[in-house]
């Protein structure tokens, strides 16, 4: 256990949990978005694995990173389109609607690899970039400031998101439409386009999301997010619909997993208990919603479609 | 009559539902500077109409002119955009929002993409001061008590400019006091030239602030009459079709026993006070205690607590028949013969999507009667429902029918099908008429005082003044979360009970325990 | 009647549109769509012992979707299928090795049961979790998914292995080959149809009878609807909350005790991932359930469906040697197609008068 | 890929009908890769059908059957949890032989034959250059879950690391064989502990071999050659040549006897073989050393433990 406390592992185990926190944090965040807006996206894993397959495609094809990431922003902005279609123009229900998106990019990715790869290729990761001034602080700034571009844009969206919803005019569309659709039908408040955009940031993120897994990875293999997506959607409840305790979870989720990796690494966890030390960042989670005990509640609006009478 | 002395005329208005025609050619003109008043039984198609208007609905036939010119309006944006404003009967805040966000949602903001908040609260605090609607803009509205929320409504519509303003039984979930508030600031908005359409069933408040009044029933307009051309009487006549009894008769009775006791009951309310402190009195067999007072001074913590919904929270004790019952939840004081009929009929008392036969037996279904091996017994539950239906003159095409799509007034007359045949012998009845038409409330009443005549201890909550006077044998008033006095219902005077109230005379009378 | 005709037509209407989708993805493919309908067809119904692989294939997807069923209506999100699942698998499997000599008459209900017992504690405890500790339950079942496949890989790999794989070395995470007593009976010779589906059947029929014949159905649907009226009439919220995830999750363990005991394996063995076991049934069985207008007997033929396109996948990749994954983008296809026309489809039940088996619920598609 | 060869009609010019039912992708680099590249080294001509991606046992026994219905000549049923399904369906197609694995032996089934690799062999000299790679002396691996052939390849692995005088091998089992971010983020857990040579196991170490190739880290590989993962920093790589066990079963079969033997690849039959990576420049004697290595144990000089 003493190895643990030691600076240079401590730093790179909150690296790594950053790392690993970033695709959570940027589809959580969206779906955020969205669920604010009374939208559940249970294909958020679908999303992901299309934008994380084309993104691959993009760099393994161009070696251009940044038309990677760009690549699957759009991904998920078309995917949004679908979503937006299926659920608001036409009313479907959204639980089924999105493991239909889940399973579509699911058996779409996999076979656009297959077709197009094959075998696995490593390609260009992102750099990690020094944050001026920050970076030299002795050893957080190794933990916090010498990430890549990906992960500082998803922490500065958590403060983005916040503002977004608790300041501009569309936040308020998107906050009003959520909780009581009649309401803000009534004052002229387009429900069905609020909808539709949040959907698009929302899928527009995991999209991103789906970019900064595969290219802080460097490679891409079917199902490559193994489940993530749904993560990130428990995560929103663990979050109570707020940017900054999304935030938290993700960070608690990447530092368990993180610290267990760790602690493999050293023999704290032996190999015999590896599986049960698996279940931690799970068990953890529910552990931590049963202590804070929070009794927030869901935008009351949350997977009911609207219509006017 | 001509153009320049009516804001709105509407002509020859038809809307159809499937299986009812909501509206059938109905006209309606209303000037500038006056209360008009619809009028009707639940259904007669009041909403449908107003609704129509602001663009909620479309007309099947008929035409709008507003201010002199004929306008289609196809949504709410564009009744907003000219100058209607309307109060639903269900109100339209979203309740995690502030006032001034509330009011700001739709509108055109200066500062756009953001929303300019301090500008909306400005102006809030301006139409408050200015309309006497005293309302804190920063207070997210779930905080808001129903009386707050409507001045939000109010607000929302001034804050937009509303020249014809639009309420739709704005009163059915005020306390008196809030009503008369109310009633200043509407005569205030009419007196400063604004059309104003106000819905209600209570014929009181029609008289006191109606400058002309419409009736509707069965889709078409009865008449139009002013309050110095009629009578309460003839309005319920108007209304119903026949002659309706406004006070209903009580014969005397002897009491009993007392079946409910409540000792030193003391609840801690929702925000850390205390909501009901130190009560304690009895219900004995026969008799009817009403409870008045002004909504928010614990008679809700009370009902909870008596229909078992707070179990584990209230100090003190309350027994049902002689047995403790304090820490008892509500299925073994039903048991116990407890009957209950809440105050928030769609929430508490009905389940929407479940047919009539099905809410009819919400609480009885796994009785004996009403299972057989394990498994519903259909044929005993429609029979009883069927027999329901018609004891109690429940209007629906079916016991099969989604109890959704019944009026108020006829859920209400459900709930207390089911919950006056298990023959209880302490009724909790919560506003049972509240929201429900004439002839409805009749109705309940008779069935109310029947039931007390066959020995049941009945305590009704209720904040019609009218209500309590005249069904009660006893009256306790509720202030600040406790019973300052208990008064003989014989005797009593609205002013007397109105003071203590509002917490202005010292409690003289009986303290009976 | 015909609009019942009608009303079942039009997601099989969106099916066909889904598959137009399939064929053009197969002609990029540089397969013939007409060839790759007639593997799937061929694979799925080509004969009668493809037939019973069909309705194996649908068995967990039935009774999972029945579960479904269950807690949706009493507005519970049950994500936790696979877990449920798995814990009726293992505890099933723990029965059968520890009681191996039962007679299969014996052994065959008490692993059934087992299973059952199994996935009612994995529903239950999200139940609890929501009722008692406002614990969303969406999460808490994304949260035990995640857990019980570990859980799975412990016991696997650990206590329950195969003492075989401890001796040999090769260390393979599968229990030993399970008594033969505890295996599901065969219905008809030369197939795979075991008696594994005619119970899922009958347990989709049960889930229909709790939920609208019986008394404990009744509380479950109306503290559905509306908890505060449900609670002012005297019926417990909180017990049913957690009742109505335990009756999900056991219909979910019972599949997991099918899979293990209706399986030419008739063992458990894990990939480290849920799917390798379960096949994903825990998430198909909501799209079962969700397709089947959340009725427990309109799931029956809902899951036969995806049974089909399942087996028919197989045989596609078989004969003309696409992907496997084509056959899960179209089943994704196939999904988003259907549920897209059930708006169209709600309207025309809706203007079905309420008569028949069907009509109490087929009206409401909402699911969540 | 190589498995797109058409597998309707009968096979041309008299070609054997061989079909694979796969557990993972037929190009994943890894466990199914190599038997599909293994099957197209065949010296004869082999009409070759795939079915990849199927773990869940009920779908391969589905298509195994299919495969044995079409008329397939030889079925290969690669992976150890098919063994169940075998015993069920091997008996309805006599004249079919099944080829399964990994497994040590046929449950008694004589149309079934069985294969296993010593991956502990390859895995003993991996480790044993390993440690003459390492200068911090600690090693890193990355394990899927802790079975089958990844366990025998990370024991001899461990075993020949110490014994060539590595101090400390390091052993993290991630929990499953397809998470790619688990298994880069497991890498660098070990490159924060001083590891700075790095081995892995199954389909999901491609996120590993990223991370090492960054790191600048020296990286083993097993199953299949990973030398185009990492181009400048895989040394070796230890490949499965099932077509040397193959090529025995094929010719028992031509002789009338279509199964019931197991058999075993290792280094002396030459179905195990270490392929070095050009690439990388070994430090002098290593390789030599290495050959030596292989060479004892071929000649059973060299005791690996496994
Ligand atoms: N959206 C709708 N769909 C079908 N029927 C409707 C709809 N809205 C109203 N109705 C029916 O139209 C009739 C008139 O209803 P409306 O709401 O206008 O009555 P109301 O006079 O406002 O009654 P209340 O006093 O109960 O509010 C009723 O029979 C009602 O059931
Ligand atoms: N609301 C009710 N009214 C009358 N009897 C009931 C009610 N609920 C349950 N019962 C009966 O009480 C007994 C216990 O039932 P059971 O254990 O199935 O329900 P429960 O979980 O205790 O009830 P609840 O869901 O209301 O908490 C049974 O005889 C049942 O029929
Ligand atoms: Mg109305
Ligand atoms: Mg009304």
């Amino acid at each position: 256990m003493g190895d643990f406390f030691t600076l240079s592992v401590l730093v790179a185990t909150a690296a790594s949990a950053i790392r690993l926190a970033t695709p959570y944090l940027l589809a959580s965040l969206g779906e955020t978005i969205g669920q604010r807006s009374g939208v559940l996206n249970l294909g958020v894993d679908g999303v992901m694995l299309l934008s994380a397959f084309f993104s691959y495609w993009t760099v393994l094809g161009t070696g251009n990173l940044w038309l990677a990431v760009l690549v699957g922003l759009v991904v998920g902005l078309a995917m949004g389109v679908l979503y937006g279609v299926i659920t608001v123009r036409l009313s479907a229900t959204q639980g089924i609607s999105g493991i239909g998106i889940f399973i579509f990019g699911l058996g779409l990715s996999d076979l656009l690899f297959r077709q197009l790869v094959g075998t696995p290729k490593p390609v260009r990761r992102l750099p990690n970039v020094d944050v001026p001034i920050l970076s030299d602080i002795p050893h957080l700034g190794e933990a916090l400031f010498q990430r890549n571009l990906l992960t500082y844009l998803a922490f500065l969206l958590v403060p983005a998101t916040a503002l977004l919803l608790s300041r501009t005019t569309f936040g308020l569309n998107i906050r009003s439409v959520g909780e009581n659709p009649q309401a803000a039908d009534s004052l002229g408040v387009s429900v069905e386009r609020t909808r539709f955009v949040a959907i698009l940031i929302g899928n527009a993120m995991a999209g991103l999301a789906g970019a900064a897994l595969v290219l802080q990875l460097g490679i891409f293999q079917p199902n490559l997010t193994q489940g993530l997506g749904f993560i990130a959607v428990a995560l929103v409840y663990f979050g109570a619909w707020r940017p900054v305790g999304v935030m938290g979870g993700a960070l608690l989720y990447g530092l368990v997993n993180a610290t267990v990796l760790q602690w493999k690494a050293l023999g704290i966890i032996p190999v015999s208990g590896s599986d049960l030390a698996n279940m931690a960042p799970a068990v953890l989670t529910i552990l931590a919603l049963i202590v804070l005990a929070r009794r927030v509640h869901a935008p009351a609006a949350l997977t009911k479609p609207f219509t006017r009478h | 009559m001509g153009p320049e002395t009516n804001i709105l005329e509407m002509r020859g208005i038809t809307k159809a539902f499937p299986g009812v025609i909501a509206n059938e050619g109905i006209d309606l003109d209303v000037r500038y500077g006056e209360v008009h008043t619809l009028l009707g039984e639940n259904g007669a198609g009041k909403s449908t109409l107003v609704k129509i208007l602001f663009g909620l609905y479309q007309a099947d036939e008929g035409s709008i002119l507003l201010r002199g010119e004929p306008i289609a309006v196809g949504s709410p944006s564009e009744a907003i955009a000219s100058k209607i404003g309307m109060i639903h009967q269900h109100f339209m805040l979203v309740p995690t929002l502030t006032v001034a966000e509330n009011v700001a949602l739709g509108t055109a903001s200066t500062r756009r993409p953001f929303t300019d908040l301090d500008v909306v609260s400005r102006r809030v605090s301006e139409i408050s001061e200015e309309h006497g609607l005293a309302v804190d803009p920063s207070v997210e509205v779930r905080r808001l008590a129903v009386g707050e929320r409507q001045r939000v409504e109010i607000i929302k519509a001034l804050y937009r400019d509303a020249e014809l303003l639009v309420l739709d039984e704005p009163t059915a979930v005020l306390t008196p006091g809030e009503v008369d508030d109310l009633f200043v600031i509407l005569r205030r908005m009419a007196d400063a030239g604004r059309g104003l359409i106000f819905i209600s069933h209570k014929l009181r408040e029609v008289m006191s602030l109606s400058d002309r009044i419409t009736i509707l029933r069965n889709g078409k307009v009865v008449g139009t009459t002013t309050p110095d051309e009629t009578s309460r009487e003839e309005l319920a006549q108007m209304m119903v079709g026949r002659a309706v009894r406004l006070t209903p008769e009580k014969p005397d009775m002897d009491v009993g026993p007392a079946r409910l006791e409540v000792e030193s009951l003391t609840i801690h309310g929702d925000r850390e006070t205390v909501a009901v402190n130190d009560i304690s009195f009895e219900v004995r067999s026969g008799e009817i205690l009403g409870i008045a007072g002004v909504s928010g001074n614990g008679q809700r913590e009370l009902a909870e607590a008596i229909a078992g919904l707070r179990v584990g929270e209230p100090g003190g004790s309350i027994r049902l028949d002689g047995v403790e019952v304090t820490d008892k939840d509500t299925r073994s004081r039903r048991d116990r013969g407890l009957g209950f009929i809440p105050e928030e009929r769609m929430r508490d008392g009905a389940i929407a999507e479940f047919t009539v036969s099905e809410n009819m037996v919400l609480v009885d279904h796994a009785s004996r009667q009403f299972t057989s091996r394990g498994m519903l017994a259909f044929d005993a539950i429609r029979r009883h429902s069927r027999k329901l239906v018609d004891d109690f003159a429940v209007k629906t095409p079916g016991i099969e029918t989604p109890t959704s799509s019944l009026s108020g007034g006829n859920i209400q007359k459900v709930i207390l099908a089911r919950e006056l045949s298990a023959s209880p012998t302490v009724l909790l009845a919560c506003q049972p008429t509240r929201g429900v038409d004439i002839g409805a409330a009749e109705y309940i009443h008779t069935r109310l005082i029947e039931q007390r005549n066959l020995g049941t201890a009945t305590i009704l909550i209720s904040e019609d003044l009218d209500e309590v006077m005249g069904l009660a044998d006893r009256i306790a008033v509720m202030y600040e979360g406790e019973i300052v006095a208990v008064l003989p219902a014989e005797g009593a005077t609205r002013e007397g009970i109105g003071l203590l109230m509002a917490g202005v005379v010292e409690p003289t009378a009986q303290t009976v325990g | 009647m015909l609009k019942a005709v009608l009303g079942a037509l039009v997601p099989l209407l969106a099916a066909v549109v889904a598959f137009a989708f399939g064929a053009i993805m197969l002609l990029a493919l540089g397969a013939s769509p007409l060839e790759g309908l007639n593997a799937m067809l061929d694979g799925a119904f080509g004969s009668g012992s493809r037939l019973a692989a069909t309705a194996v294939k649908a068995t967990p997807l039935i009774l999972v979707g029945a579960g479904i069923t269950i807690a949706f209506r009493t507005s519970v999100i049950n994500i936790g299928g696979e877990s449920q699942i798995i814990a009726g698998a293992l505890l099933s499997t723990v029965v059968a090795l520890t009681l191996p000599d039962l007679p299969a008459f014996i052994l065959v209900p008490l692993v059934l049961l087992a299973g059952a017992a199994g996935g009612a504690v994995l529903g239950a405890i999200p139940g609890a979790l929501k009722a008692y500790a406002s614990v969303n339950e969406i999460l808490s079942t994304i949260m035990l998914n995640l857990v019980m496949v570990q859980f799975m890989n412990f016991l696997l790999r650990g206590p329950l292995i195969d003492p075989f794989e401890l001796e040999a070395g090769t260390r393979i995470p599968q229990t030993q080959r399970l008594s033969d007593n505890a295996a599901l009976p065969t219905l008809i010779d030369g197939t795979r149809l075991h008696i594994g589906v005619p119970v899922a059947i009958i347990a989709a029929v049960a889930a229909y009878l709790i939920l609208w014949r019986t008394p404990t159905g009744f509380r479950l649907r109306a503290v559905g609807h509306s908890p505060e009226a449900a609670r002012a009439a005297g019926i417990s919220v909180k017990r049913n909350v957690t009742l109505a995830m335990a009756l999900s999750g056991s219909l979910a363990g019972i599949a997991g005790s099918i899979l293990v005991f209706g399986s030419e394996g008739q063992r458990m063995v894990t990939d480290g991932s849920a799917a390798g076991f379960t096949g994903s049934a825990g998430f198909n069985g909501i799209v079962a359930a969700l397709f089947g207008g959340l009725h427990p007997l309109w799931t029956i033929p809902s899951a036969m469906l995806f049974g089909a396109l399942l087996t028919g996948a197989t045989q596609l990749q078989r004969v003309l040697q696409v992907p496997a994954a084509l056959a899960v983008a179209l089943n994704g296809i196939v999904v988003i197609f259907v549920i897209s026309s059930t708006p169209v489809r709600g309207w025309l039940q809706r203007s079905l008068a309420d008569s028949g088996l069907f009509s109490r619920s087929s009206n409401r598609v909402e699911a969540d | 890929g190589g498995d797109d060869a058409p597998a309707s009609g009968s096979g041309e010019g008299g070609a054997l009908r061989v079909a694979i039912v796969a557990p993972s992708a037929s190009d994943d680099l890894a466990f199914s890769q190599s038997m599909v590249d293994s099957v197209n080294a065949l010296e004869r001509a082999v009409e070759l059908s795939v079915t990849d991606g199927t773990f869940i046992v009920e779908d391969a026994a589905a298509a195994i059957r299919g495969y044995a219905e079409d008329g397939n000549d030889v079925v290969i049923a690669h992976g150890t949890q098919f063994g169940g399904s075998l015993v069920e369906i091997a008996p309805d197609f006599p004249d079919v032989t099944f080829v399964w694995g990994t497994a040590s032996d046929t449950q008694g089934l004589d149309n079934v034959f069985a294969y296993a690799p010593a991956a502990g062999e390859g895995g003993y000299v991996n480790g044993s250059i390993a440690a003459s790679l390492t200068e911090s002396g600690v090693i890193g691996v990355v394990g899927p879950i802790e079975a089958g052939d990844a366990v025998a390849y990370i024991n001899g692995f461990e075993a020949g690391a110490l014994a060539g005088g590595a101090s400390e091998v390091n052993i993290t089992y991630t929990g499953s064989f397809g998470d790619v971010a688990l298994a880069a983020e497991a890498a660098e857990a070990h490159l924060a502990n001083k590891v700075d040579v790095l081995t892995g196991t199954a389909q999901m170490v491609v996120g590993a071999v990223g991370v090492a190739a960054d790191a600048g880290v020296p990286w083993f590989g097993t199953q299949a050659n990973q030398t185009s993962l990492a181009p400048d920093l895989v040394v070796a790589s230890q490949v499965y040549h099932w077509e040397v066990v193959l090529e025995e079963m094929l010719a028992l079969r031509d002789s009338g006897v279509i199964g019931g033997q197991a058999f075993e690849i290792n280094l002396a039959n030459g179905g195990l073989v270490i392929e070095f990576n050009d690439a990388f420049e070994l430090p002098a004697g290593v390789r030599d050393a290495a050959d030596a290595m292989i060479e004892g144990i071929t000649n059973g000089t060299v005791n690996t433990g496994s």
